[in-house]
């Protein structure tokens, strides 16, 4: 059988960085071909030399056994190759029909003008595919993230690809999201088409890719088949050692003292009537579908919208939390899910953006930056996140997706907050460093600071959480302890709708 | 021997009147053999604009200068520096404040003005409502028609009311859209005086459009004007003589090069036009087109 | 397998969008009505049927430019040229017909063609040499304010030897069928070419793409299609348009006058954001724009009826359009 | 346990940087001394020294204006009121010196004052009303130019009674000190407003958040930063810099003159983005701007001394400023 693709002998510099070297990748029809490594190894710019993004400095790219060049986007949709960028790459203000055909739109009679029915009727007929229910005329800037990512699928399917590149597709996914993602995956294959899977979740590993091929430092390490090889060798190739997991010991906490508690919290639609408390050295982990109210729930205490209702009481007192501002005086910290939109000022670089929570205390005369404090403290993260990135001075754009995660954990840590909501903060995170980030969530923790995480990973949260909040279309369904509770436990309570009758009457009896 | 150098800054150059000052400066440096070069702003609002020209014209060691001052003090500490490098400065269209300048070519804008309002007193028989659409707020030539006129229509024409004053940068359009609006908000209307080509043409474009037959006078000349005039659309114009303006601008500078005594004032003159007269060849002469 | 998303969502959010929709084109005209009513009860010249179509008259002009402005600033980019190229356009005119003495199809041609290619540089230079709008439009801006003065001859160009000339403008076609509407032809272009480019911007693969430059255009150049051609293609679209506003302008003043046209993109540039159209690009419509070049030439037209000093004419214009604009603003936030 | 960066790499990219750095800043003065070379050869009376300081005075006003510019547009902004805020701040400084007679200390912080106030309004429109920058800024750019015509009485303000008021711009400290460098004070002051700015940009906090708003205005304010706070300050700087620009230009001209500075805003953000400063924030710097500046100034007045026609100085000056920005594109390009 001659492979789909053949690279062989790959070269790639960035101005200060050599992303590849030399590297190797072949990917079989019907193969559903995983490629691992590290935050930064370049899987991403590989495959975006694939997809015409990116050109080559030197080395062999065959598509079906003939040598070829990719130099456009465009010329990659020609030789049948597809991508599912690792970074969400939407038109927000246009509808989801319209980003999924940008450049394919189909056109009445003559040419001119565009048949926006036969658009929507395609996309229509696209989601259903993926048992997805969407209105394909609904502006794309207006949805959840995870949504705007089964667009991005969406698209990708609508080319009808011999070759699919997915690159990290699920990181923004629930569970119920993925394993449609993975009977799409599962049907593709037997069509014949080659995928290439990225992801740093080595569980879905195992369950959906026929072989894995690991990059390091830009190198080509191995390729093995995944069902005959265990994860630890994998793991180990990837990071060069062996890891030990972590795990969160569940200390006796009711004696620590409440932080944070909300009463009533209330903002129409999306949260309803949510309450819980924080103690101090707590991991409160939350848990809960797309679009269950997570995000908003945290956006609200932290100020970042205005709430219809509830109270807030941080260390016994009750306050009112207007802006981000007030939040982050109280001593909270929130990390959003979507770094790019809401974390980082990716054109700025890395010293600027971890000191951009406490910048009053790199001030000298309360005005003038002490440049070298900034740069020291910087590079401490640098050092102990492991972020990889040539100096501090670096452009936080030019950074690979999970580096930049870091970043944002760092500029939190800097920040020094006593109570912190983490949003999905191991989204895009290789295990290495999901691992660091376990270890220093337990530090936090152990250090006395409340912290709660939202994690649309179960095991994530299984594992971290001393205790687990469930929210289910806005209201807080209930309450687990992690001694016990399985993942089934999680997905009940996640699912337990209330709604379904009533709002169904309300919108027959609306017409 | 090299020829004379005279840079002549005035306060335009795309306006037709500065245009016809430019050709008789031209033709003046022909006659007496000189080069000349001819620059102002775009609009006459830029005196820091014209003061940057003066300077960089002073950089290019000329041997006079002209100068249409936009405002006549802040021109001062240049003509300084030109006087102490012993270059003559000849004033041109409007006066500076200051004994530097050997001479002042110019219209007087007052008087020209002031005739306008006789004209127009003449014409709507001593007594109604009338307006002003002016080019300028602010610059020397446009405060100095508004105020010439509206003074005289003060002091001598007790029954004449001035209902309003506009400003329209001598934007042809502009001007047109205004005149519109003074017709709609003046429906008694008698006339309107175009303080300048752009305001005046603008005022026959408003009043053709509206349909109104009013007494319109203006200022200056150029073809639409003139035509307007033959027509009967406006009843008569203002016209100063730009292009003596220039020549004698010129002139006097190549006297004083040649260390001739010369007068304080060159009085240009200025002469009320209307069909009657258009082709008296005093009055052609200095009309343009 | 489960679906995630509540059954009901579809139709809730049809429903939303189309009262949203409704809605908002009522309420898009609120300021424009608002202040129709205060200038009708400040003078009873105000509201009467010359001087609305004379504030119509006003707005030919500065509606086509604007109109021209929008699928610029809908990409995201902006366009300080249209004014100059306007005028660029009419001496361009003036050249064909009076100095060349072709007839009067060849000199319309001739105008919206050079403003086609004038537009379509600026394209190039945005799109190819990835030189900001702003940089390459204003320096498009006196590129062509200069070279309307030396193709004329720093001289007025007239247009008396073209004796139809002057009805592309100042005639009204509807006045001979319809004696008690003489709307002028200028504002019947006016409306021709709102109507087309709205066609254009929400029906055709170019409107499509106008669209997708202005929301992520790195988005549009990874899906594949050729961002810079259709790029140069909304510039020389624009600019053909400014073509037909120098047609108007030329046939109103009968004649080319290449000293005009600075200022007039500030305008232009106004009436859209005025309507609703974010300068970020992505969103925006002619309607809006149309509305936003009503609104400034009421305002004038308004604020020159009651005779209120020039000086406090600018003033209250500049409050009145941050003021516009702010209502719009907090339209939309009523509405979510 | 190994680290994953590899030992060499920081050193490599520091020197590289380093290299970089120098280059870059040779490298932006490239078509500012391309421009001076050919006129200097294109005509000896281009490169004499009361030429230069010419030259110098003549930036002195767009400088300052463009520096104001500078701040707004790293944030994302932009501002056109900067020409006729200057002007306001010109005749305040004539109402408070020639009509109420006041000493002339009094009448330069009344000036520099009435500027932050107009600014900090022009930032609170923007910051707390969400107007977009531009329309913000055209608002306030009519009302400061009918407000100015308004106080002054729609006549220049003369500076006859405060003696000591041409020194402001005209004299020359430097050249009381050293002869043969006869600087007029203008431009010192546009040194040192550059010298002072270019600190606040890069060594305090309100520069870093003026960077920070122009980056990604939302994740600032999710770090807790009160974005519209800084916002504001930043167009009260802004605001204030442009008093010293009134200031400047008052001294020079000896008066205020009320209807002067519409059109100066857009050879101040030429300058800027001249300059290298991006119109989409973020990024930029004060040396770019005066660099900018100059180019301006230097093509101008080259083409004086060339006696160019006038008409063709604006295309000329259209084209080299579209291949100035085109020069500095390419330069970054080339250095990835
Ligand atoms: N445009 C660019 N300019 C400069 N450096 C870049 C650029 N794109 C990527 N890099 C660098 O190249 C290296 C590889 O990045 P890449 O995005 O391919 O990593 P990755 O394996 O996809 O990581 P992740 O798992 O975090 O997504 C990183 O060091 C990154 O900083
Ligand atoms: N910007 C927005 N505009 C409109 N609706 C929104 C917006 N953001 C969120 N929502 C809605 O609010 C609800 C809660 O979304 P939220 O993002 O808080 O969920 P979540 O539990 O964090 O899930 P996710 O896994 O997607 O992060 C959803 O119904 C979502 O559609
Ligand atoms: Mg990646
Ligand atoms: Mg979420």
């Amino acid at each position: 059988m001659t492979p789909l693709v053949t690279i062989r002998n790959l070269d790639k510099a960035f101005p200060g960085v050599q992303a590849l070297r030399q590297a190797r990748f072949e990917l079989l029809p019907g193969e559903v071909h995983a490629l691992m490594g590290e935050n930064g190894a370049g899987k991403s710019t590989l495959m975006k030399i694939l997809a015409g993004i990116y050109t080559k400095d030197t080395g062999e790219i065959r598509v079906e056994g003939i040598p070829v060049d990719i130099p456009t986007p465009r010329a990659a949709q020609d030789l049948g190759i597809s991508i599912i960028h690792q970074e969400l790459n939407l038109m927000n203000d246009l509808t989801a029909a319209q980003n999924i055909f940008i450049g394919r739109e189909p056109r009445r009679a003559f040419g001119l003008f565009l048949d926006e029915e036969a658009l929507n009727r395609k996309a229509s007929a696209i989601f259903e595919r993926m048992h997805l229910r969407l209105d394909p005329r609904v502006e794309v800037g207006k949805l959840t993230v995870a949504k705007q990512q089964m667009i991005e699928i969406a698209k990708a399917l609508s080319f009808r690809s011999k070759v699919l590149i997915m690159d990290e597709p699920t990181a923004a996914l629930n569970n119920a999201e993925i394993a449609e993602l993975f009977r799409i995956i599962r049907q593709l294959k037997a069509e014949g088409v080659g995928i290439v899977y990225i992801s740093h979740k080595m569980d879905e590993l195992k369950e959906i890719s026929d072989r894995v091929t690991v990059m390091r430092d830009g190198e080509y390490v191995g390729t093995m088949p995944t069902a005959s090889t265990p994860v630890d060798t994998i793991i180990s190739m990837m990071v060069g050692r062996s890891l030990t997991e972590t795990k969160t010991e569940i200390r006796d906490l009711p004696q620590h003292e409440v932080v944070l508690e909300v009463r009533n919290l209330r903002r129409d639609p999306a949260i309803r009537d949510v309450s819980f408390s924080l103690r101090r050295g707590e991991i409160l982990g939350f848990a809960g579908l797309m679009g269950a109210g997570r995000t908003e729930v945290a956006r609200a205490i932290f100020g970042a919208d205005p709430i219809d209702g509830g109270e807030i009481i941080v260390r016994g007192r009750p306050v009112k939390i207007r802006s981000p501002r007030d939040a982050v005086r109280l001593g909270i910290g929130y990390l959003s899910e979507d770094r790019k939109r809401f974390g980082l000022a990716t054109g700025m670089d890395v010293a600027t953006n971890i000191a951009m929570p406490c910048l009053n205390r790199f001030l000298s005369l309360r005005t003038f930056l002490r440049l070298r404090a900034i740069r020291e403290t910087s590079r401490s993260y640098i050092r102990q996140l492991r972020i990889k990135t040539p100096s501090e001075t670096q452009e936080v754009r030019l950074l690979s997706g999970g580096n930049q995660q870091k970043i944002v954990i760092a500029k939190w840590l800097a920040r020094d907050c006593e109570i912190l909501f983490f949003d999905e903060p191991t989204r895009g995170i290789d295990v290495g460093a999901k691992n660091e980030i376990y270890k220093l969530l337990n530090t936090l923790a152990a250090q006395g600071r409340a912290i709660v995480m939202i994690s649309s990973e179960l095991p994530e949260i299984l594992r971290m959480s001393h205790r687990i909040a469930v929210m289910c279309e806005g209201r807080l369904t209930g309450e687990l302890p992690t001694e016990g509770t399985t993942q089934e436990d999680i997905m009940r309570l996640a699912t337990q709708r209330r709604s379904v009758t009533v709002a169904g009457a309300a919108a027959a009896a609306r017409g | 021997a090299q020829e004379a150098y005279i840079p002549l800054i005035s306060k335009g150059f795309q306006h037709q009147f500065w245009q016809a000052v430019k050709a008789g400066a031209e033709q003046a440096a022909k006659d007496y053999k000189v080069r000349i070069t001819f620059e102002g702003p775009d609009s006459e609002t830029m005196v820091d604009k014209q003061i940057d020209m003066l300077s960089a014209a002073l950089a290019k060691n000329p041997q006079a200068i002209g100068l249409a001052a936009l405002d006549s003090q802040a021109a001062i500490p240049l003509l300084r520096k030109a006087q102490a490098a012993k270059i003559p400065v000849i004033a041109f269209d409007s006066g500076v404040d200051s004994d530097i300048p050997l001479t002042t070519a110019a219209t007087n804008n007052i008087a020209a003005a002031a005739l306008a309002a006789d004209k127009m007193a003449e014409l709507i028989g001593g007594e109604g409502d009338i307006a002003l659409v002016v080019h300028d707020q602010t610059s020397r030539t446009g405060i100095d028609r508004r105020d010439g006129f509206v003074n005289r229509v003060k002091e001598k024409y007790p029954k004449i009311n001035i209902v309003s004053i506009q400003y329209g940068s001598g934007d042809h359009l502009k001007s047109t859209e205004i005149t519109k609006s003074i017709l709609q908000a003046n429906p008694k209307l008698k006339g309107i005086f175009g303080a300048n080509e752009g305001s005046a043409i603008g005022v026959v474009n408003g009043a053709r459009e509206m349909n109104r037959k009013i007494v319109i006078i203006g200022y200056d000349s150029g073809k639409q004007q003139k035509q307007a005039i033959q027509e009967g659309l406006m009843a008569g114009a203002i016209t100063q003589n730009p292009v003596g303006i220039g020549y004698r601008t010129v002139e006097a500078a190549v006297k004083a090069l040649k260390g001739e005594k010369l007068d304080k004032v060159i009085d240009t003159g200025f002469y009320y036009y209307d069909k009657s007269n258009m082709d008296d060849p005093k009055i052609s002469a200095v009309l343009y087109d | 397998m489960t679906t995630i998303v509540e059954q009901e969502t579809p139709a809730v959010i049809r429903s939303h969008v189309f009262s949203q929709g409704t809605w908002q084109k009522l309420l898009a005209f609120a300021s424009l009505i608002a202040l129709m009513a205060v200038f009708s009860i400040a003078s009873e010249n105000f509201l009467q049927r010359d001087n609305l179509i004379g504030i119509l008259q006003a707005t030919a002009v500065n509606g086509v430019l604007a109109v021209a402005a929008t699928f610029v600033i809908i990409t995201g980019g902006i366009d300080l040229s249209v004014g100059t190229l306007m005028t660029f356009c009419a001496v361009i005119a003036g050249v064909v017909l009076t100095y060349w003495g072709l007839p009067m199809p060849v000199g319309i041609v001739a105008a919206i063609a050079a403003g086609a290619v004038c537009g379509s540089i600026s394209g190039t230079i945005i799109a190819k040499m990835k030189v900001p709008p702003f940089i390459a439009t204003l320096g498009m801006m006196m590129l062509l304010k200069g070279l309307a003065l030396v193709i004329s001859g720093t001289r007025p160009i007239y247009f008396n030897d073209t004796p139809n000339f002057p009805m592309i403008a100042q005639e009204s076609l509807i006045g001979t069928v319809l004696p008690f509407l003489p709307i002028p032809n200028g504002v019947l272009i006016l409306f021709v070419v709102a109507i087309i480019s709205s066609i254009v911007l929400t029906r055709t693969a170019l409107g499509r793409y106008t669209f997708a430059l202005g929301s992520n255009e790195e988005a549009v150049r990874l899906s594949g299609v050729n961002t810079d051609f259709w790029k140069i293609i909304v510039y020389t679209v624009s600019g053909a348009i400014c073509g037909i506003a120098g047609l108007i302008i030329a046939s109103r003043l009968n004649s080319a006058q290449p000293a005009l046209g600075q200022g007039y993109e500030l305008d232009a540039i106004a009436a859209v954001v005025i309507g609703g159209t974010s300068l970020s690009g992505g969103r925006g419509t002619i309607l809006g724009t149309i509305i936003g070049a009503l609104i400034i030439s009421v305002l004038t037209n308004g604020l020159r009826i009651l005779s209120v000093a020039q000086e406090w004419q600018t003033v209250v214009t500049g409050i009145i359009i941050i003021l516009a604009v702010y209502a719009d603003i907090l339209r939309r936030k009523g509405q979510g």
